[in-house]
């Protein structure tokens, strides 16, 4: 089956782990995931500024690995991004803001990614903050 | 045409657990993750809840990991506990999935 | 054939950016002509309120996006009719046309949509 | 040794509003804001707790903004709508402020 | 005289960062020896459920931070028995030793300190 | 009187609003502000990557020039801002991350320092997100 992922928890939230697990078991279960798509507070997953104590699992960290290991097309909606203050380097520039912190691996993109990724998947799963 | 769908909110705080039992079908599925895993408590009121709900013919799951972590013990025979492989299955099994987020 | 999306947005206008970001999902679809509904459940129904005055909390006005939906090929603002007694909510006196669903038929709207998003 | 109580989330969706009333105390405030506002529609149940809160003398506030944004008629004669003036006097007023966050 | 302060945790173990956060304002008040209390209200009784385990989350045993609060000074966990009892923990078998609040003593008891912070 | 405000809700929350507002009545009123402190969500209120859209109050930009224009202490939890990616320059080179992002007026620092604000002050009001 095809997935769409949407995750819309802050990163330290429960629902944002859950989303990385039921991901992971997709794939492990043969699906296929169509793309993952952050929303409302999950945009600060794809910080890059994200710092964990040493002895906690660092989800951003997990996430970013998550994705680049299986080439995932990962996008971060750029109007709640924006809001948030997750800026790519385009829109650091645009807006003057001191630095781009969007992790690698993620592209802010607008929602209608999320209408196209549900146009292409069997289901789309959607993961909160608890 | 069914529908999964997951709380995960806590029972006792928020109205999500009693706003999706209300609209459950005997077709659709339930699966109680995070602290709406709470609900599961022996004795209370949201336990009531699936009690019945569970006599009406109404499917219900568990994510096992969210019951692990809180040591529940006097599940109930009608519940099934899912890992994360099941809880794939289950998105699978079933039409749609609405996650209360 | 385009796969149907179905927004249920459950919180109060002025909860932050909730009612806003659901309905930002709902206008996004509609732009590109989707099968797409919006159902208000729990919280979700204060968005029809009428006489409502954001500018007293320096905020937009969320009722002007919902007016917006129909431009969007969203023609009906489907409603959950227990929300709106349990709320304590006028059916007569709301803001913006809606088709009201009764309790019992939650289940059976929910599943005539390939998508749901809970908002 | 008074207490001025903040409730500001949703009597409907969220526990917080039902917890505080439980704790107050005829010397103590209650403020409503936010969402809790809601608590006032006319013939709901959270407003059945606060007339019955009234009745036993707890002293209910409400902040003015958050009455005139949702255009809440109805309101009842115990209630005094307060401005952010009027919310700085209550915290001077009363000896603590619990903010229910 | 030092001021005092009354830490009201509400949140369950397993929300995110909610009772970890607030137990830290309790630890950090505690290493500057000020007069301070918790009491856990509503969900936050979760806290005290006995044979929890956060490793099946991923997560760290919050439980440690309760015990370590006597080395902060703070030697009694204040609980209110209705929560407790609303959620079906048997007050006997809880992993740490508190003190039972009636309903009725929840305003004496908040009222006994000069700040109040609930989380 | 003297007061110290928490604020523990996203930048966007209701509850955000209404801290600043009772702040700025609190000093209209005469009363004195010890300090402000952001825990929490709101730690993202001193980020200065926050863009908002043109027809909306910029909350973090409304938060920072009340402390500007009133000289507020004007505090962000350390461990609060370094899980939720907002960093000054010092951290922002510890953590070998992009880039500083705690916009100017505000200051990280521990929890002690709420402690101690709480200590000179008459009232602690804390606001959440709602």
């Amino acid at each position: 089956m095809k997935f769409t992922i949407a995750v819309f928890g802050a990163p330290h939230a429960p629902g944002t782990r859950r989303a990385l697990r039921f991901a992971q078991a997709a794939l492990a279960g043969g699906h296929e995931i169509v793309r993952v798509f952050l929303y409302r507070e999950a945009v600060q997953t794809a910080s890059a500024n994200l710092v964990s104590p040493q002895d906690e699992t660092d989800m951003g960290r997990a996430w970013q690995r998550f994705v680049a290991d299986n080439q995932i097309d990962a996008v971060v909606c750029i109007a709640a991004a924006l809001r948030r203050g997750v800026l790519d380097t385009g829109e650091a520039q645009r807006y003057q803001r001191p630095a781009a912190n969007l992790a690698a691996g993620w592209a802010l993109s607008g929602l209608g990614q999320l209408h196209e990724a549900a146009q292409q998947c069997d289901r789309l799963v959607c993961f909160g903050d608890q | 045409m069914t529908t999964l769908h997951v709380v995960s909110h806590s029972p006792f705080a928020d109205d999500r657990l009693q706003s999706c039992i209300r609209l459950l079908r005997p077709e659709d599925g339930l699966l109680l993750c995070g602290n709406a895993v709470e609900a599961l408590r022996d004795g209370t009121k949201p336990r009531a809840l699936l009690d019945e709900a569970a006599a009406a013919s109404r499917s219900i799951y568990a994510l096992d990991e969210d019951l692990a972590a809180r040591a529940l013990a006097g599940l109930p025979e009608w519940l099934r506990a899912v890992d994360y492989a099941g809880f794939v299955e289950l998105s699978c099994q079933y039409q749609r999935v609405n996650g209360w987020t | 054939m385009a796969r149907s999306m179905l927004v249920i947005s459950r919180q109060a206008p002025w909860s932050g950016l909730a009612a806003r970001e659901a309905l930002d999902i709902a206008l996004a679809g509609g732009a590109f002509e989707l099968p797409l509904a919006l159902l208000l459940l729990d919280d979700g129904v204060f968005q029809l309120s009428a006489g409502q005055r954001p500018e007293s909390l320096e905020q937009k006005d969320l009722s002007a996006n919902l007016k917006a939906l129909p431009l969007f090929g969203i023609e009906t603002i489907h409603v959950a009719r227990d929300s709106l007694v349990q709320r304590g909510l006028d059916i007569d006196s709301l803001g913006h046309p809606i088709e009201l669903i009764e309790e019992s038929r939650l289940g059976d709207f929910i599943a005539r949509f390939d998508h749901v998003v809970t908002l």
